[in-house]
């Protein structure tokens, strides 16, 4: 009985867990915050040649892990409030691992010397393939892709068809914009681009599944994220609590505070194991099912309370960026309001 | 989703389903279903059944009458055996006072009072809580006077469940009333049908009689009955409290609660209306994550890294839970939740052709599913222990 | 500014909670309970003797008072959780008010001598009145009377049309039954019932306003008995904390439950406020609106709140009939779940 | 529903109404109907307008400036002009120390004081907190030793809202730190410009600064700066920390907010989604419920009768109530929320015509309503004095 973890993935989150302990505080994240590009490409390389991105796919795409493994360096990087493009770099690389995992980009991004933004089918509106072979071109717009404007590569996974495209190709328009959790998106518009042979990575029958599979690797990072954002928040309540005086004593002893820790503590575990299950439905390859998206939900809607008891239980401090809470209770509005995010999932679960 | 099961612990799940829909005797079933209550003669069907089958005990040690089972299959018996409607196996003497007696009892004890659990011939209650001493159990005041080769006990126990049903019941009571209020208590075994045992019942918010207050009256317990050494009887108590605690998450229940909401949403029409849609879906989206919780604390305690306080995170949600998913059935009603008189739950139809009796069952079930929040240690007392053993917040 | 009450209102508030502690604990609730017609008839004499009947209607109809004079009562009437049909015996009298202020059952009903359940149209399902003129027959259902079969008088107001009927008239069938609360119903089925000129109150034009008071006045009744149910659990509760010992001290001094209580008061302060809101409404003659919707509906989910946790805070005794704390959440109960009741009128606001 | 005003109040009502339509400027009204950020000069623009029209400090008494407003006009003045889009009127020095002053100060801080707080031309605020004493006012540590007619102040104040903007603060500082912690303590007014004081600017989770630590680096105040006897500055901050607090309940901006959540919702076509419709539905309720609360117990500080802590009570709930609208507000927005950068708000553009500067308000006040729950006495503390005062558990 292995539900966790095995011994492997045990090692990963360690290494994670050492990494950004060591490199990536507060002040750096908003360092990277703070770059043109949103992010910090140095520590993109680092994380690469670290595996991080490796854990994403299997070895025949070049890299050692799957969902589970993608989901334990995400835990990681909610926790650390990565500014870096996990998700998006993580869900192209689970694209082109489904469609065609010989692609050509591939040594390039696992390295982390590319980096290509993958785009499910969720996140956008308005998609259309319109055409007949030769002639076939692309509209549509996907509001909210984070670090769109730095990508090397956009990775697409529609219904009927998954492409990869170059950001300069003739049709694709972009618009930069710093997100409400301090990261740098793009609003991208795609008007009639057309697809040649080079750009198709599959289409038709075989399109389905990798769709399917990237809306699946879609929720499984997102409830990732968010439990692991949960759990740094929690951990920086209960080590406020028990430093901070007033009344003559710790105010983590004062018992309707504890309550409400462990009320948070709850939440945190339960949110864990939500994230765990959605990984572990991926892992088997299910199509994506009402359990994912209430993984996801259930994950946001836990990481939203933690994150609302970690501002009102710090106090006056809470409310400042000297903090990373602020920056905590924004990335997961973030998770929860952006498109094929939480209230997305909770539309489709409700309606 | 796969959990990771061996494939062993997979046959084994297929073993327990196939033998409780063999059987499960399906008037049992039915009652269980519905939500009425059950008649001792109910329970206690399902539970020779059991022994038959070797199963009343299947965690415990072979010697003692069980089948070793591993934590895994102890939920997995459980969850399979709850979700196809059985009976709640009455933990009172399998779960609370066999594992103390095997493990602190002298060869007497284990030699009278173990194969009787696993026979399913002796019924037991517990007797724990007293009328000042509910939470705080170091206030306890019913004493055990020394005499001779007898203790005197003299004071009474209350919210005894199923007292009116059993044959013994174990309970702390006062050795030494000089030494500090945890110390001086020790862990008694009294037959109920000794002179100056008198049995109250208690009607309970929902109709039911199942909760007692068990008053003693000089009553002569021969000191064989001790189990453990007097005065340490708080040590015992503890090692109960936190016996088997990771199969409290009811998972299975959840699941055969939530079906039944769906059933009755689907009859009263309701199941298209959004409120009643986002209520589900938060329910199930709770039950998920009570699962997964409930995997990963059972697989920190096969793999002996248990936290050692999973017992009070899963009962505080799964008791809160399925609290919850009784509510929302009784509010799918809606209007038809009414007629439901709780003077008349136990003498009134059990008939099951009788769709007032089914309704009498959900809302009986509603009311009745305040009470595992507070019994077992309140859910107050367990963020007390959580914040206090899991955070450290002392 | 005279929000709360007049002096007058005051005094009839002291007059009913001395009644009610000197004559109405929680042994005569059960007694009356277990009266065959489900309700103490002395009881009712003595009530109405005291003016809480004549407390619903103006002079012109023989009474003293109006809506908000009603809340007093019912108010009164919740706390005490009394099993006497009063909300049904206010609503008819108000009925009669609006529709025949000098029709001749008034002066019996308000000494007590008889017993009228009125019954509004939001309370009642397929209702129709066919036929014209003389030859006019009433259809439809009110599955949840109180005390309906113990009524000398039903009292009806649909939207065209206000009737008075004896109950024994032909068509009318009836099967009581006891509800979750202990209180005895009629479920009353209306069969092509005739309707002559002496059962007819008012109709046409003039009955729309009739229909409206008694939609306003069964909402004004059903969140003053919440808010007066939701006060007395919670000092119940108050009560038993403060006496309550745990862990060497009153459990009322733990800081976790004290919280608690603290949010509970909030609830029953709201609660009353809301009855208070919908009773001005009524008194103001406005149209049923929103605002008495969810003062219904605001009322009942607090006095839910307050119910649900009154038990937990006491343990294991809460979970006994030897409290009114059960009886209180099942009548809760049966204010959230009946026709006409805080989910229909959620329903309302909502769809 | 009428909630029994009188004609003078109503035809205040009407006074008060007319005059902010008249005299409101359009591009403040703008900013705070959007959640923009205000500068000081917006806040000095509109306090002018009222300074001229002799609102300022209504309730104050007539001989120090004040109208002699009863607590109902107050109440009607505040729910008008909020509701109507006028910024929050500033009460460091109105509300908090302009009372102190007139009722515990002397003839010469009353003459040399009030008169600039009622003409708008000093700007106040207000010096409490310290990094180590938050809730606990207690632990303060800010020292004011002796030095002949002088005090020097050594220490620093923070969460300071406001300071960067104002002209003097009101502080507790500690002058007797062998007593007993809440004794000891004295009420000092300080002006910002004496040499020792620097202020550091904290930023918000929001994106704004309006919080600072103030520092005190041998501070020289003159002994005619203390307001009261020395060692009793408790008592006046206990008097001030219950004035007035009625107002606190805000129901004219959840009104205010409540509007334009629903114009959001029409505009994102969200309105007739049901869960819009249920979570608008419980605003409205909850708003309805302050209301009356605050109605009710407005006649209770009228006649005489109010309980102490009604002003808990309306603070608890009022700042619920408006964190939740601004977060519904957001919510409302769906994904066109996200465009926001914080560090932005301050430099960025505050253009009304711009779309995306509206939303960036609308996600700033959802961030900013995290802070009305902590400030002025955290909930938590709120629920202390209720338990303590209102319920008696001590």
């Amino acid at each position: 009985m292995k539900i966790s973890q095995t011994e492997e993935q045990t090692l990963l989150s360690q290494s994670i867990s050492r990494y950004l302990a060591d490199r990536y505080d507060d002040a750096a994240r908003r360092r990277a915050e703070a770059q043109a590009c949103g992010y910090d490409r140095d520590t993109w390389t680092e994380i690469a040649e670290l595996g991080w991105l490796g854990a994403s796919v299997g070895e025949s795409a070049g890299g050692f892990g799957g969902p589970r493994e993608m989901a334990i360096v995400l835990e990681g990087a909610g926790r650390a409030m990565m500014a870096e493009p996990l998700v998006t770099a993580c869900l192209a690389l689970s694209i082109l691992e489904a469609a065609d995992p010989s692609h050509g980009s591939l040594p390039g991004l696992l390295s982390g010397n590319s980096m290509a933004c993958g785009l499910a089918a969720q996140a956008g509106s308005g998609l259309s393939v319109t055409g007949r072979n030769g002639s076939r071109v692309l509209s549509g717009r996907f509001p909210t892709v984070h670090a769109g404007a730095a990508a090397d590569l956009l990775v697409l996974a529609l219904p009927d068809i998954a492409v990869a495209l170059d950001p300069a190709a003739r049709g694709i328009d972009m618009r930069a914009f710093r997100g409400m959790d301090g990261r740098r998106y793009a609003d991208i518009v795609f008007r009639d681009v057309p697809l040649d042979d080079g750009s198709v990575l599959c289409e038709g029958e075989t399109a389905r599944p990798v769709a399917d599979r990237a809306s699946q690797v879609f929720s499984v990072a997102t409830a990732a994220e968010a439990s692991g954002i949960a759990a740094r928040l929690f951990e920086e309540t209960l080590a406020y609590v028990a430093q901070r005086e007033q009344f003559g004593q710790p105010i983590g002893r004062f018992q309707a505070l504890q309550h409400r820790l462990a009320d948070m503590y709850v939440a945190v575990e339960e949110a864990r194991s939500l994230a765990l299950a959605a990984a572990r439905s991926a892992e088997d390859d299910e199509a994506p099912g009402r359990a994912v998206s209430q993984a996801v939900v259930g994950t946001v809607d836990r990481a939203l309370h933690v994150a609302k008891e970690a501002i009102q239980l710090h106090g006056g401090v809470g409310m400042t960026e000297d903090l990373p809470l602020g920056a905590g209770l924004r990335r997961i509005k973030v998770l929860q309001l952006m498109p094929g995010g939480a209230e997305d999932h909770r539309k489709r679960l409700t309606t | 989703m796969d959990a990771g099961w061996s494939p062993s612990d997979i046959a084994f799940r297929e073993e327990v389903r196939a033998f409780t829909r063999e059987s499960l005797p399906a008037d049992i079933r039915d009652k269980v279903m519905s939500g009425r209550p059950l008649a001792r003669t109910d329970h206690m069907r399902w539970q020779d059944v059991l022994a038959d089958r070797g199963w009343i005990a299947g965690f415990w040690p072979q010697r003692f009458g069980g089948c070793d089972w591993t934590p895994a299959q102890s939920y997995i018996f459980q969850e399979e055996t709850t979700y196809a409607g059985a009976p709640w196996l009455l933990p009172f003497g399998v779960n609370y006072v066999g594992p103390v007696i095997y493990t602190y009892g002298t060869e007497e004890q284990k030699a009278r009072h173990l194969p009787g659990i696993v026979s399913n011939e002796v019924f037991w209650c517990q007797g724990y809580s007293e009328p000042n001493a509910g939470s705080d159990l170091a206030r306890l005041s019913t004493r055990a006077d020394r005499d001779g080769d007898s203790y005197i006990v003299n004071g009474s126990k209350i919210w005894t469940s199923m007292a009116h049903w059993a044959d013994w019941i174990f309970a702390l009571v006062r050795t030494d009333a000089r030494s500090k209020p945890q110390a001086g208590i020790s862990f008694l075994l009294i037959d109920l049908r000794s002179p100056g045992v008198t049995i109250r019942p208690i009607r309970s918010i929902e109709g039911a009689h199942h909760l007692n207050q068990v008053f003693f009256d000089n009553v002569r317990v021969p000191v064989e009955n001790r189990v453990g050494d007097e005065n340490r009887g708080w040590t015992y108590a503890k090692f109960l409290l936190g016996h088997e605690r990771v199969l409290s998450a009811e998972v299975g229940k959840g699941k055969r609660m939530l079906d039944r909401l769906r059933t009755i949403a689907d009859r009263s029409g309701i199941a298209d209306s959004h409120r009643y849609r986002e209520r589900l879906n938060q329910l199930e989206t709770d039950l998920l994550a009570l699962e997964w919780t409930t995997l990963r604390m059972l697989e920190a305690v096969m793999d002996g890294s248990a936290p050692g306080y999973e017992a009070s995170l899963l009962k505080l949600r799964g008791s809160t839970l399925v609290q919850a998913i009784a509510e929302a059935t009784a509010d799918a009603l809606g209007p038809e939740a009414i007629p439901y008189d709780p003077a008349c739950l136990e003498e009134g139809t059990n008939d099951p052709g009788d769709e007032l009796a089914r309704h009498m069952g959900i809302v009986s079930e509603f009311l009745f599913q305040r009470a595992p929040t507070i019994w077992g240690g309140s859910n107050e007392i367990q963020r007390n222990i959580i914040s206090k053993h899991a955070l450290g917040l002392g």
